[in-house]
């Protein structure tokens, strides 16, 4: 398991390699890679900055691969949050997952971004043409976390 | 009374003006040091006066408003979380 | 949209950076690593070799990404797929989807996986300590597949 | 006559001893083939006969036994797909 909040850029392709290296029992890794985008709300974006809280950040995101690996058996999670000021196009997060089957792989790997989204405090500011602003929260992050819980 | 380390994040540390601040506290829940903080006025009232959403952690774990703070605790105020 | 197949081996890093370079409108990039393991059925697995229909392979691939481009927004997609002998721990499958936003990015990857699974002519032959002998196709690949029919 | 470009891949090109042959062929659909090569006994009838899974493609597209065949298609016959 590896929890990394930094901000420098990461490399897909070495953590990807990394989880696989010298290993023989992974069937399947998914990994989702999140991006700033040149328009959010309608507004195109120049930049973006994102704040954190250190400390309770690194422990909200061990929570939820803690609770992925309780529901599935996975054999490897990386998780990497960047902060500071990002450009459109720039990555943001990366989630990857390793585990024997890709069904699992998949879900957690899902799981682990919305509840990413909804638990882990970080906070992005949007440079508008219109000035400045905090990004609001999303109603449908709430609802793509809250759809675990029936299962 | 009760020392608490108090932080303030994203619009919250905007607003206040401020990104941490120590207080001596006499209350006993989280419920009690936000109405103290909200007395305060001016942005503390329309951040913490019930029509914009912020949380509420301690000793970084999002609590219920209704959760006693603890002794010498770490509380932090911001809004909804927006990363990913 | 990219469909290969090939003998080399893929570079999941290159294939992501290739479908986001120079632009600002991804979102979400979701990807998945299919990898050969070191036991299947209960068997240890020494190496397996990749039969394919050529041809048919590359058409069918295309369809399963054009019904992916046909139920979601999707902004890129990368197939790339290896034949011949691979050993333990070798990467076999590469999909990667690119779009604006996450749910669609993850939904898509895994459908054309499922897909993947059921539609395209890939045949897998494994040697083992009791001798070679052609994978079976699995029931729970074409209940992964079905799945989607009842969206 | 028909002239077909027939295909075998995995265990029915194993089993069969050939990856290709081309046939002169009188019937009309996908089952009328699979009758013909059946009748040659042998791998052909335990691969054919009903107990083992096939598919049939026609120029590449995976069809329904009644499907008739187009003149000169290419038709291949596999085991359920294992790929991925």
């Amino acid at each position: 398991m590896k929890i990394l909040v930094q901000g420098d850029a990461f490399d897909l392709g070495a953590e990807v390699d990394a989880m696989r290296h010298g290993r023989t029992d992974i069937g399947a890794i998914a990994s989702f890679v999140g991006l700033a985008r040149d328009m959010n709300e309608g507004s195109g974006v120049a930049a973006m900055t994102l704040e954190h809280y250190p400390g309770m950040t690194e422990n909200a995101l061990g929570k939820v691969v803690d609770d992925a690996c309780a529901r599935w058996p996975l054999l490897d999670v990386t998780v990497i949050h960047r902060v500071g000021r990002l450009l459109p196009g720039d990555p943001i997060v990366l989630v990857a997952v390793a585990s024997s089957h890709r069904g699992e792989a998949f879900a957690a790997c899902e799981f682990i971004m919305d509840y990413l989204k909804t638990r882990a405090p970080f906070w992005k500011r949007e440079e508008t043409p219109e000035g400045a602003r905090w990004v609001e929260a999303r109603a449908s992050d709430e609802d793509a976390a809250a759809r675990w819980l029936a299962d | 009374m009760n020392t608490l380390r108090v932080l303030y994040f994203a619009r919250l540390r905007e607003r206040f003006g401020m990104a941490e601040e120590t207080l001596e506290f006499s209350g006993a829940t989280a419920a009690d040091l936000v109405a103290t903080l909200h007395a305060r006025g001016g942005a503390w009232a329309e951040e913490l006066g019930g029509s914009r959403t912020f949380r509420v952690a301690v000793n970084q774990d999002v609590v219920a408003l209704d959760t006693p703070l603890p002794e010498r605790a770490e509380v932090a105020l911001f809004p909804p979380v927006t990363g990913g």
